[in-house]
């Protein structure tokens, strides 16, 4: 009996516990998968077509959508190529508020990739507990910018509101809670023998194939490549501060799932230097502060919150391009944004992390077994909205 | 012999009300919701609560079960009618056979015969059959394929429960239930032969598809197994038979290891029949927690561990009883 | 169907009349104020995320929003549930698995837009590739904000228990 | 690692095909090339040690030309700090060229979406003719195409 004869095609398709918003094509050969092919595109909602037709800053929110759960790696990326068409550098406070905020999404970005591959695998106890230990991060996000997930919180010169008083002590709480309850993360899921089982030499994404594939993020640094846009081409205040990048060498489920573990641990050290270390100053350059009306300013000062300038509404880029790039939750974002002068740009090119993890599930499935699909589905860490723009 | 004597004939009261058909359905009543509170304990949250405000959201199941029984159940067109209606309620119906068995009381049995063990076990095992045709009557692929897993896990847990059962039956040298349960009046199985204990608990959470062993239904890799195409009060049906299938083979287990009815002060049917499923419940709620704790195994993985560490484990623990019995150790009559 | 019962002839269709009989049984008033209730505390949503407001769903069901104290427990199959979330935005592609996950729903089914994409596309309303749930699905309620919050996720359902709970929604016609 | 010296190495590397190199901002290497020599010169560079691709972007300008910008990078140290954008110009009329994939396979998905969503065609990418993130029943101008027009806010239309 030929191949075609004995291989059964699987649609696990967009109504599927395990399939998030994506059909995967599976040619499976009783337990062994045959190919698999993912067919994406289900949540194309054309950011770069729209951008074109959008101003400069209405954009942020369009850019922050796809990829809600880690949204200030995009706000970043792109208001830094904004920035480098303008030509100008946000004050030293606002850098280290930037990467307050990119660190507090990259420790929920986490826990929501770890908590989404938990239910996966079956472990229900892993995703409410990795959802429920995300909610003081976003509590503390939303203090500090006002919103849970969608923060829109860097904006071309600067950031939009000031460190709230007494959040060093509440941002101190939580991390406190987190280290402790990490201890039991351990003991019921990470070291679970059917854990390790279900994990543990599946999916091994080889060191060579990892740079062939072109993948970034926790997938990348799992296989033992030692790439991280924070070292490779520092922006805001990662210079100053000094943090390891996470690197693994299995480069299977388990390995990729170990360096998102501690590469929360890491942030939490990167936000504890930030938050003692914080320069004081203004938190908008000083070329758009002017612009506001003097008694506008004082009042600016004392609520810390940023009045926008006149000049935003029909901000006017000059003309030219753009590449800036950033390590987001997930990975890294890079933006091309390509502008002539006018009020929205000629072209913005937005690649996201998921979207060059995709061919990994090619890569990874061939020969693995059904069961291990969503092993090797949540272990990618991938977020299909993000994939299809 | 007016109606009330009657209905407390052994013969009537067993099968229909007490381990039968009643206290069943209150047990799978109460243990469903049980399962959602415990694993929403684990979980740092409350789980079902608004149904009844002050009792913990009690009849969180009843409001499930009424609306499975208003829900339209769908007969997909391409689907072995026959075969597609009436599988699940033979599997239903099957489940609570065993329950004719089991005795709650050295005097007060429905149906007592020196075989009354292997009759338990054999009519226990009837149920995967009917998964098997209702995977492939359903005519869908995930069916499909989560009743061949279903067929490949029985190749792996039926036969070790049988022998690690016999084994406590070679050391009791009966397998008349009933004196199973008297013999361990002194001391519980569990103590004497705690390797056939453990194994048989583990193969009877493989049996019905508890946690780590969730793996027919699947949900995060073949939708819901065999019962994917099922809705309405059929699915309701099949939810159900997992959870008695469990309860009745805790009630076997309780009366193979945990000695039955023994600390039971009066022979009084109600008391004793009470201390049996007390046990059995405990049994059966142990099962609902492990949904808290482990992720789901892979069927190669269970299959693995079926022949490579119970099947051996079940001839060990008979090995054990034959040490037991040379010796010296002997049960009355 | 003809049967003959002491000497009188009752004719007639005994399927058709059981079945009208059954449907006046269960819209009755004790019947159906049951019926309601039960349906109303067990709204089962199926897993089809739909777009990005995915996170904020997942999170109502997480255990600070805990939406399962209402009986809303996210369940594997589209047959055994009868509550369809609308997650976000619609893009063509998904409007189709949409139409088909809805139809094979068993009946007494409800559907809530969640999202600013759901009411009106947001802030894609000019993409060339989206679908307004409303123009496709029934939808029973809207919940505004991008990404609303859990909370009101939570006020959704409240809202939707209370409309089958006033009996508006569930109908049985023979 | 200066980005001067980086430009003479590239230089020195490509002395034979005629290519065009300029430095921007602190990090950033353009090389314009044809489109019929963009293999040669991808070869080289994988060489060097730029061993993936992070962005394939196609820019439209209408009635004159598309342009393909290649942004390629390393991931070891000294290299991942530049960027590398490789250019090259294709007629309006024929936005045909190769495909980069046998040089650098990261490419596969990203010149699939630029020819579902702009219409150029990279020949001896298998994923050609296929729509990736399009619905299949989609006909009509490739929508990141400067003609294909999308509704605008009412004040400014």
């Amino acid at each position: 009996m030929s191949l075609e004869e004995r291989t059964l095609e699987l649609l696990i398709g967009p109504q599927h516990p395990a399939s998030g918003h994506m059909r995967l094509v599976a040619k499976i050969d009783g337990d062994i998968v045959v190919e698999l092919r993912p067919n994406i595109g289900y949540v194309h909602r054309s950011v770069e077509k729209l951008a074109e037709v959008k101003k400069f800053l209405q954009i942020i929110p369009l850019v922050e959508r796809p990829s809600l759960a880690d949204t200030t790696a995009n706000n970043l990326a792109y208001v830094m190529a904004l920035e480098k068409l303008l030509g100008i550098d946000p004050p030293e406070r606002a850098k280290y508020l930037r990467t307050l905020l990119a660190e507090i999404n990259r420790i929920h970005s986490h826990l929501y990739g770890l908590g989404i591959h938990g239910v996966m695998i079956g472990s229900s106890t892993a995703y409410m507990w990795c959802f429920g230990d995300r909610e003081p991060f976003l509590e503390l996000a939303q203090e500090l910018t006002g919103a849970r997930l969608t923060y829109s919180y860097i904006i071309p010169g600067g950031v939009r509101r000031d460190l709230p008083k007494g959040f060093a002590e509440r941002a101190e709480k939580a991390i406190k809670y987190l280290e402790g309850r990490m201890k039991d993360y351990f003991d019921i899921y990470f070291n679970n023998p059917v854990v390790k089982a279900r994990l543990e030499g599946v999916g091994v994404l080889s060191k060579e194939d990892a740079i062939k594939l072109g993948v970034t993020g926790p997938n990348l640094r799992a296989s033992g490549v030692a790439y991280d846009v924070r070292r490779a081409e520092p922006y805001a205040a990662y210079p100053h501060l000094d943090f390891d990048v996470i690197t693994e060498e299995e480069g299977d489920c388990y390995a990729r799932v170990m360096v998102r573990v501690r590469e929360i641990m890491e942030s939490i050290k990167i936000i504890r230097q930030v938050l003692k270390e914080i320069p004081e100053g203004p938190i908008l350059h000083e070329s758009y502060e002017k612009l506001i009306p003097p008694k506008l300013r004082e009042e600016m000062k004392q609520r810390g919150v940023v009045k926008f300038p006149s000049v935003f509404a029909n901000l006017r880029v000059p003309a030219g391009e753009a590449i800036s790039r950033v390590e987001g939750g997930r990975g890294e974002v890079v933006f091309h944004v390509i502008s002539d002068g006018k009020l929205s740009p000629y072209r913005m090119r937005m690649v996201t992390p998921s979207f060059r993890n995709v061919i990994l599930f090619e890569h990874l499935t061939r020969g693995a077994r059904v069961a291990d699909i969503p092993a090797i589905y949540g272990s990618l860490d991938y977020f299909p909205p993000e994939a299809d723009r | 012999m007016n109606i009330i004597d009657l209905l407390f004939q052994p013969y009537i009261f067993i099968p229909l009300v007490f381990p039968g058909l009643i206290a069943a359905f209150v047990l799978l009543l109460i243990i469903i919701w049980l399962e959602r509170k415990i694993a929403a304990k684990v979980q740092l949250r409350y789980g079902p609560l608004y149904v009844l405000k002050p009792l913990g959201g009690v009849i969180q199941t009843i409001a499930d079960l009424l609306r499975y029984l208003f829900q339209e159940p769908i007969i997909p067109k391409d689907v072995d009618k026959v075969a597609f209606l009436l599988t699940p309620v033979f599997l239903f119906g099957l489940a609570y056979l065993p329950l004719v068995i089991i005795p709650i009381s050295p005097t007060y049995y429905a149906f007592r015969s020196d075989l009354s063990l292997l009759i338990a076990l054999a009519l226990a095992t009837l149920a995967p059959i009917f998964t098997l045709i209702m995977g492939w009557a359903s005519n869908n692929k995930f069916s499909l394929i989560g009743s061949v897993r279903e067929g490949y896990l029985v190749t792996s847990y039926e036969m070790p429960i049988f022998l690690s059962a016999l084994s406590m039956a070679v050391l009791y040298n009966s397998l008349d239930l009933v004196e199973i349960a008297e013999a361990q009046r002194k001391i519980w199985g569990v103590f004497l032969n705690p390797v056939a204990a453990a194994n048989m608990l583990v193969l009877i959470y493989m049996s019905t598809s508890k946690f780590p062993f969730e793996i027919p239904e699947a949900e995060s890799e073949i939708v819901a197994g065999p019962y994917t195409e099922y809705s309405g009060i059929i699915y309701g049906l099949v939810m159900g038979a997992s959870y008695i299938k469990l309860y009745v083979l805790s009630l076997i287990y309780s009366i193979l290891f945990l000695g039955g009815w023994n600390p039971s002060p009066s022979p009084d049917p109600l008391i004793s029949g009470g201390v049996l499923f007390l046990k059995a419940f405990i049994l059966v709620a142990f099962g609902a927690f492990l949904r808290a704790v482990y992720p789901r195994f892979r069927i190669d993985q269970a299959v693995n561990i079926g022949w490579r560490i119970a099947f051996p484990l079940s001839l060990l623990s008979i090995l054990i009883s034959l040490i037991l019995i040379l010796g010296g150790v002997s049960f009355g009559s | 169907m003809v049967c003959v019962l002491e000497g009188s002839i009752l004719v007639g269709n005994l399927e058709r009349s059981a079945r009208k009989a059954a449907a006046w049984l269960v819209n009755k008033r004790p019947i159906r104020d049951l019926r309601d209730w039960g349906i109303s505390f067990s709204l089962w949503p199926v897993h089809f995320t739909t777009a990005c407001c995915g996170a904020e769903f997942a999170a109502s069901a997480a255990p600070k929003y805990d939406a399962e104290r209402l009986g809303f427990l996210p369940f594997i199959g589209i047959r055994q549930c009868n509550l369809l979330f609308i997650e976000g935005t619609l893009s063509k592609k998904m409007a189709e698995a949409a139409i088909w996950v809805y139809e094979q729903m068993p009946e007494p089914k409800f559907v809530i837009g969640m999202g600013a994409c759901a009411i009106d596309g947001g802030i894609f309303w000019n993409s060339y590739n989206i679908v307004r749930p409303m123009d496709i699905l029934p939808v029973n309620v809207f919940i505004p904000g991008c990404p609303p919050r859990p909370e009101a996720v939570a006020q959704a359902i409240i809202m939707l228990q209370r409309k089958i709970r006033k009996g508006e929604l569930v109908k049985y016609e023979d | 690692m200066k980005i001067e010296d980086l430009k003479n190495m590239i230089e020195e590397n490509l002395r034979g095909i005629d290519v065009e190199i300029t430095t921007r901002e602190p990090n950033i290497i353009d090389v314009k090339v044809s489109r019929d020599k963009i293999i040669e010169v991808a070869e080289k560079l994988k060489g060097k040690g730029f061993d993936h691709v992070k962005s394939v972007t196609a820019v439209d300008y209408p009635g004159e030309r598309f342009e393909v910008i290649y942004i390629v990078s390393s991931y070891e140290s000294p290299l991942s700090y530049f960027l590398v954008s490789l250019r090259t110009s294709l007629p309006y009329d024929d936005p045909r060229m190769s495909s980069l994939l046998s040089v650098w396979p990261s490419v596969l998905y990203q010149e699939h979406e630029e020819h579902d969503l702009m219409g150029i065609e990279f020949e001896g990418n298998p994923r050609m003719g296929e729509r990736l993130l399009l619905p299949e029943s989609y006909e009509g101008i490739p929508p990141l195409r400067k003609e294909f027009k999308v509704k605008v806010e009412g004040i400014d239309a």
